[in-house]
């Protein structure tokens, strides 16, 4: 087992490599133009293409036009970025074109800072874009988990043609740690609905016009029926010292790793804490808080953010239980300052 | 004889009348006894003998109503 | 978990802060030890103050990040400004007096004092300062023990330049050496 | 008898759905002509705009996309790199090109992309009920100014051929006009150069085509041909404005 | 009274300038142009500025620098539009910056068509924008309420310093009804802070970069602290035959007023149905829902979309009552299919 | 003995975040004093760009706004056509204006908007470190072009002051560079006809100014005004290339 | 509610049906009626065929939508085919025989033939045949009174040409008397 | 005596030597036993006396240190 130092962001790139990632399509943005830099120094020399985009909007756009080819192309971005990609990735959406999606998020609204953030989760789990569709999110929370997801996120997107959003904090993309470097992948689904010029075949359209409302109204119903199947199969959390946990932490992303060690520390104050920490946020592992909702006394969403997630875990425990919140918002808080915040919840609840 | 032989989708044919006015023999015009399903009076070809073949009139038409032989 | 060690790297952006953190990640990485290296990015912008916090533990790091680091490795007069108070009580704080004109509050603390600059100016390798400090600091702690840290300095420095890697092993060495006489 | 003008291969059966008299049929005529005289209709991918081409997919019988509104020719940009044998070519209005999608157009071209752009110039939005369009002409009325077009107000119409052709990475950049046999066969050869300027691998390719609307312009189709040729063609001149000859 | 025939999109340009407005930035969509069209014929008879812009976000960071004077400015599009629009919204949202934004929306997702459509829900209430953000959102259901809403967005826009989306089916903006047109609106709120030059003051300085994490986070603090406030005064929902309903619809836009048809056929057919129509989708007006909990037995949630308001009907909810949904694509339903679809839950319910 | 020279009234007193020897520093210093010496700091309104001038709302004593990354030309558009006023200046780097922000300038100029744009071009993304800009020169190394710059890859670098010059609503244009005593004089002169031009009603006018960025390019700051001579000033010539003469 | 009609206008996009609608629901809201009128935008694109729902009423109209109205206006085949099945039982069916060559299958509607397009080609008015058909639906059907709508021609017609609103009334009037004499 | 006199605001400099080089009389240098609180070590003048005014220096400085006297 090969271990190597590598930040966050570029175990990222080099899994989505070794994924067979051969096309990347991006404009910087601090803290995801790492990835872009690591393309650039590594796709020409793979056969791969690497341009930097006039804009976030050219970059989806070409993330569009080179996944139609069938080849596992991607873009990496940050807050504004991902903004001025929502049209676009409605429209990657609704033509089905699987591809990969980086938000190496950072504090918002407007400009905001280059700060941590996880603000924006409904951006990246109701579709920030116009009308009904869904793209998988993953949240990755380690260096290694960068690489794997990457990996991984190939495999769903081609799986169910859908794009796959990663969505990390500033921090986990600067983050050095050991990563085991996974094998190449070399196994790939046929692609038949791909453009390359209609030689021996039919010509192949992409396209997401659907001017009738029956038409329109089949698509949609096609694409919920997808979702659904994902919803299904695809659902993914790390649970850690739930069964017996009175208070139940959720959090996603390099925040729910710093919360393990405050779980530690909460349960050597006597409280008997838990994390469920959900790894994709859409679909979201509603099953793993519905299951904890007969044991534990209350959930605590923890977020870098003003409280977005929370929504997700109030619909699935369903008033069982309370749900309450703690966010920051441009700071990935420390373990002792989680650790404090369990405990004076614990307190409040009389646990 | 006629040199050219001109024939029509008449089905395509939206009479906008662009064949009419650019062939330079004059001799096409509108079926005001026709209506074709789109709704619209089809060109037909009034004096078919002086076709030359000239093919200007499918040149013209933006809805390829019009195939042209010569010869 | 019980042998973690959390140290902060702090100083101007071009003191060379973040590069050896990365060092003692990696030499404490090629002896086995679990690590992390997170910096601060302060700002889209320029200039400005870099920090950043190396863990080293025997076990799985849940937390890269830290309120109370073990210690703080600060080059310059902000940093012990902003750090001092931070460091978990009994820990350490290695100062750059070439930067530092003031002595620490905290007596609680192990504080080591060394003026790189000045070595690094006498070895006509002014770019050198930081490997200088970070030699002397593992022969004083042994974090990662310098015969190791030696070991694998062509590892490390894999892809630099055979002139690049000299000069930094003499810094470190340097520094490994005032260790040994002045602390 | 020889048939001497026919549907060309590169053309599917589907019915166009454009009003009476509209030139975009002759332009994608003319467009298919040439995908099938150089024999790359299998090998043609082609970019349909948001615009009355939206559906220009349903009509050329080869590998066809939609585009967003304006971004065809980053689509076409990423298709290109990744299959460079390919012929890439987009169909883009006025409002697609020449406003939206500014951006896109002006840096596939300084990029050089080897790419062919076909851009219909009708002086407004024809789809969307006859907006001005950066190319509208001065005084000329539209939805959005009733008022007629004022350099006060909304500047002087946009030359995109002349402003394209600046750029180092365009190889071959031409304008030419639909109202006419003569034009219209002056175009073919426009259109054809374009692709040629993309099998050599020269760099961007850009025909700017002056089309009628006579729907939005409230004119029968044959007054607007003269129309396009009274107003239009003076402003916007007709010609080659940059060609890159081969290695 | 003064009635008017008018089109919905003409009563909301003319209740728009009747406020006040007196900058429309735009870029023409279908249905949302004649909107455009009726202010450039308008505005510059009386004064106003009328831009067409070369794009949605150009027209949207107009409305930035246009709402930055202080003028009542506004902008209208649709669907992929509005995705444009996201940025500028983040933007708008963080500078405080009061305006109007006019969503008459169509089917999405990707270029979908021009069929009515409530499918940006998500966008519109969650902000689909990077972030944490809200903008106030207004959903009229007549003619009447497209010109009174207008006038009413500005003042709670002018009010919070807040954008304010008015949300309409493309059928609303098409529809003709009478108009009572209201009086001009006359009394201004100050607003020292406008850009204008700085001519006997200090500078003022609009800008949404907040560099620390501390500054990040009180404007973020900020901004939810004065959403609190709008969460509190303002939710606005009409209620119809709710007191002795089992069955309740919710549901807004023109088609809450078809459903107060079938509100009445079901009744006919022994049926107890009621229905809340929101008026203001953010904030959400949940009271309404929770004062039905304890006296309905089922709540039906009635959407042009696979399901989106639907969530925050549970999250009212919490589990006191079931939540079904209905819903179309593309297709602004008629009574007829409402009812029987009405008539379909009860008899599951066996009410 | 007499004050020749010291800071402008138009600047408060806040320090650059600048690199040591980054001439957005000098070009802010010209900036200021033009409005000074024109008298309309009061009517001034300044439009930051996302870029290392981000906080230039920081250091200009005016009102100010601060712009989404390449939009300021549409918040000028509008502020001031609903304050004539006002005097309304852009300040944008190459990344802002030549990448992101390609349809808005090119649109602004267009229309001939009453603004002066101040677009500082030092080849690449200095604010995010050092990625490849529309403007990097061939050859150039850069963090996303790290083989450099090539033709076929990249293709060539955009000449906004030429671009624009073609838009009929231009009124003036230029580019200038502050490699040197004589250049920074000339800059300034040119700065100022910018607000001339504004003041005058003509047009659109903006004034390209080459710039350092010692940082990124890794030189020290005299090292890198010498590159710029050598490097800059031969693609990107100096001159005014666009001059409407008043009425 | 009880007294609610809902009136279809259909056909090709030039026939000029939504017009026909909208002077219909204006004459109707002049005489004190709610009133609204819907058009199905059919596409963002050309040609194709057009309609519009008027709902008159002396109550509220709470949806200004129906899958079934009571009358259908036809001026093409293909509206006739369309529409024919979802009037109301007992509704009516207005035909413009010039475009429509088949009869309704339905037995249990009230049908009303008219050849629009040769009365208005009769006139010398050929875009007429709207005003034409709907000056005999009300001359038949009294929706709105022929005097009220006459009354109130001028107003609704307001800043157009005084030629144009001449020869809409002419046309209309020409309905009116085709009606007397013919159903 | 000096034709010019220049003055610096110390904690603005940052040694970035532009003036140092620009200056025509090269009078100008760092002052290596003084750290400003940015952590450079800022520019003097070296030969006051030699100054001409010609404020060539605070043209060049990108940070307004210096300030120009002259007469
Ligand atoms: C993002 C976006 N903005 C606006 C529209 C609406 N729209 C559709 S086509 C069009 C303009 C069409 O004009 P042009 O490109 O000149 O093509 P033409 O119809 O004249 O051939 C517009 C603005 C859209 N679909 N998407
Ligand atoms: C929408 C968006 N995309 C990208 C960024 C990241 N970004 C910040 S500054 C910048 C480019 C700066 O380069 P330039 O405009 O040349 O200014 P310079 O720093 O060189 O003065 C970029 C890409 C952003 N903030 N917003
Ligand atoms: S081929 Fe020539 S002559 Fe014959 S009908 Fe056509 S245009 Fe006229
Ligand atoms: S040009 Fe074509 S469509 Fe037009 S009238 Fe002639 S045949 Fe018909
Ligand atoms: S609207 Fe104009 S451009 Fe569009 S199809 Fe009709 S005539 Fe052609
Ligand atoms: S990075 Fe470059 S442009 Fe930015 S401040 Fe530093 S030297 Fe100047
Ligand atoms: S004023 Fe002139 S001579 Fe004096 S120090 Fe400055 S540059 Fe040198
Ligand atoms: S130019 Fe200014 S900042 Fe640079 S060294 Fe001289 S005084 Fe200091
Ligand atoms: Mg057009
Ligand atoms: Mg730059």
């Amino acid at each position: 087992m090969n271990k190597v130092l590598m930040k966050g962001n570029e175990a990222l790139a080099e899994g989505a490599i070794l994924a067979g990632c051969r096309g990347f399509f991006g404009y910087p943005i601090t803290p995801s133009s790492e990835i872009a830099e690591y393309m650039a120094r590594k796709l020409p020399k793979i056969g791969g293409i690497f341009v930097q985009a006039e804009s976030e909007l050219a970059a989806i756009n070409m993330v569009y036009g080179g996944a139609s080819t069938g080849t596992r192309v991607m873009t990496a971005s940050s807050g504004p970025g991902l903004s001025l990609k929502q049209e676009g990735i409605s429209f990657i959406s609704e033509a089905e074109l699987p591809c990969l999606i980086v938000n190496i998020s950072r504090g918002g609204p407007g400009l905001g800072g280059i700060q941590p953030s996880q603000g924006d989760y409904f951006q990246a789990t109701r579709g920030g874009g116009h009308g009904d569709y869904h793209t998988m999110v993953l949240a990755p929370a380690s260096t290694q988990e960068m690489m794997d997801f990457a990996i991984l996120g190939y495999e769903l997107a081609d799986r169910y043609r859908i794009p796959v959003v990663i969505m990390a904090e500033g921090t986990l993309g600067n983050l050095m740690e050991p990563v085991i470097v996974r094998d190449e992948v070399t196994n790939f689904v046929e692609k038949p609905w791909a453009i390359s010029g209609c030689q021996g075949r039919k010509p192949n359209i992409v396209n997401t016009l659907h001017l009738t409302a029956e038409e329109l109204e089949g698509r949609n119903r096609h694409l919920f029926s997808k979702y659904e199947d994902i919803q299904m199969n695809e659902k993914r959390a790390e649970t850690f010292m739930v069964e017996d946990a009175d208070i139940v932490v959720v959090a996603f992303g390099l925040l729910a790793r710093v919360i393990k060690r405050s779980v530690i520390d909460a349960r050597k104050h006597g409280v008997k804490a838990g994390l469920i920490r959900p790894m994709t946020l859409w679909p979201f592992p509603d099953e793993h808080i519905k299951a904890v909702t007969d044991t534990c006394k209350v959930i605590l969403s923890m977020e870098i953010s003003m409280g977005q997630m929370i929504q997700d875990i109030r619909l699935a425990a369903e008033g069982r239980v309370p749900v309450e919140f703690y966010g920051r918002i441009g700071f990935l808080p420390n373990p002792e300052e989680l650790t404090r915040e369990i405990l004076a919840v614990a307190e409040r609840k009389g646990l | 004889m006629a040199k050219g032989r001109v024939s029509f989708f008449y089905d395509s044919c939206k009479a906008c009348g662009l064949c009419v006015h650019f062939c330079p023999k004059d001799i096409l015009d509108f079926d005001e006894d026709t209506i074709n399903p789109m709704g619209f009076h089809p060109v037909v070809i009034v004096k078919p003998e002086e076709c030359t073949g000239c093919a200007i009139c499918a040149l013209m038409c933006p809805d390829l109503v019009i195939e042209v032989e010569k010869g | 978990m019980e042998d973690e060690k959390q140290i902060l790297f702090a100083g101007f952006g071009g003191q060379g802060v973040l590069s050896m953190g990365q060092f003692l990640a990696y030499a404490a990485m090629n002896t086995g030890k679990h690590v992390s290296w997170v910096p601060s990015y302060g700002a889209e912008m320029r200039g400005g103050t870099a920090n950043c916090l190396v863990t080293i533990s025997s076990e799985e790091i849940y937390s890269p990040l830290t309120e109370h680091p073990l210690v703080a490795v600060v080059l310059n007069r902000p940093s012990l400004d902003k750090f001092e108070t931070k460091v978990k009580p009994d820990g350490c704080l290695v100062i750059n007096t070439s930067m530092v004109d003031r002595d620490p509050k905290r007596t609680d603390l192990m504080v080591l004092k060394i003026p790189v600059n000045e070595l690094a100016e006498e070895m006509g390798n002014t770019r050198g300062s930081n490997m200088i400090l970070l030699g002397a600091y593992l022969e004083k702690t042994s974090v990662v023990k310098v015969e190791d840290a030696l070991q694998h300095f062509e590892v490390i420095y894999r892809g630099k330049k055979e002139k690049v890697i000299k000069r930094n092993r003499e810094a470190f060495l340097a520094g490994v050496e005032w260790a040994k006489k002045n602390w | 008898m020889a048939t001497v003008f026919k549907r060309p291969e590169s053309l599917t059966d589907a019915k166009f759905h454009y009003c009476p008299g509209c030139t975009h049929g002759i332009i994608h005529r003319l467009v298919a002509e040439c995908l099938d005289e150089m024999n790359i209709r299998e090998k043609a991918v082609g970019i349909c705009p948001v615009g009355c081409s939206v559906l220009a997919y349903e009509y050329f019988n080869c590998d066809m996309l939609e585009a967003a509104h304006g971004r065809a020719p980053a689509i076409a940009t990423a298709i290109k790199r990744l299959k460079p044998d390919c012929f890439l070519f987009t169909y883009q209005g006025d409002g697609d090109l020449a406003s939206i999608g500014m951006g896109e157009i002006v840096h596939a071209s300084a990029r050089g992309e080897k790419i062919s752009v076909f851009f219909i110039n009708n002086t407004l939005y024809g789809m969307t009920g006859g907006q001005m369009a950066p190319t509208t002409l001065l005084g000329q009325v539209a939805t959005t100014c009733p008022y007629g077009r004022k350099v006060e107000n909304e500047g002087y119409p946009v030359k995109m051929a002349e402003l394209l052709a600046g750029n180092e990475g365009s190889a071959y950049i031409s304008r030419v006009a639909v109202n006419s046999p003569a034009n219209v066969v002056k175009a073919k050869k426009a259109i054809k150069k374009a692709f040629e300027t993309q099998a050599k691998g020269l760099g961007f390719s850009m025909v700017e085509i002056l089309s009628t609307c006579p729907t939005n312009w409230g004119l029968n189709p044959v007054d607007a041909m003269k129309w396009m040729e009274d107003n239009m063609i003076p402003y916007y001149p007709l010609g080659e404005f940059k060609v890159k000859e081969g290695k």
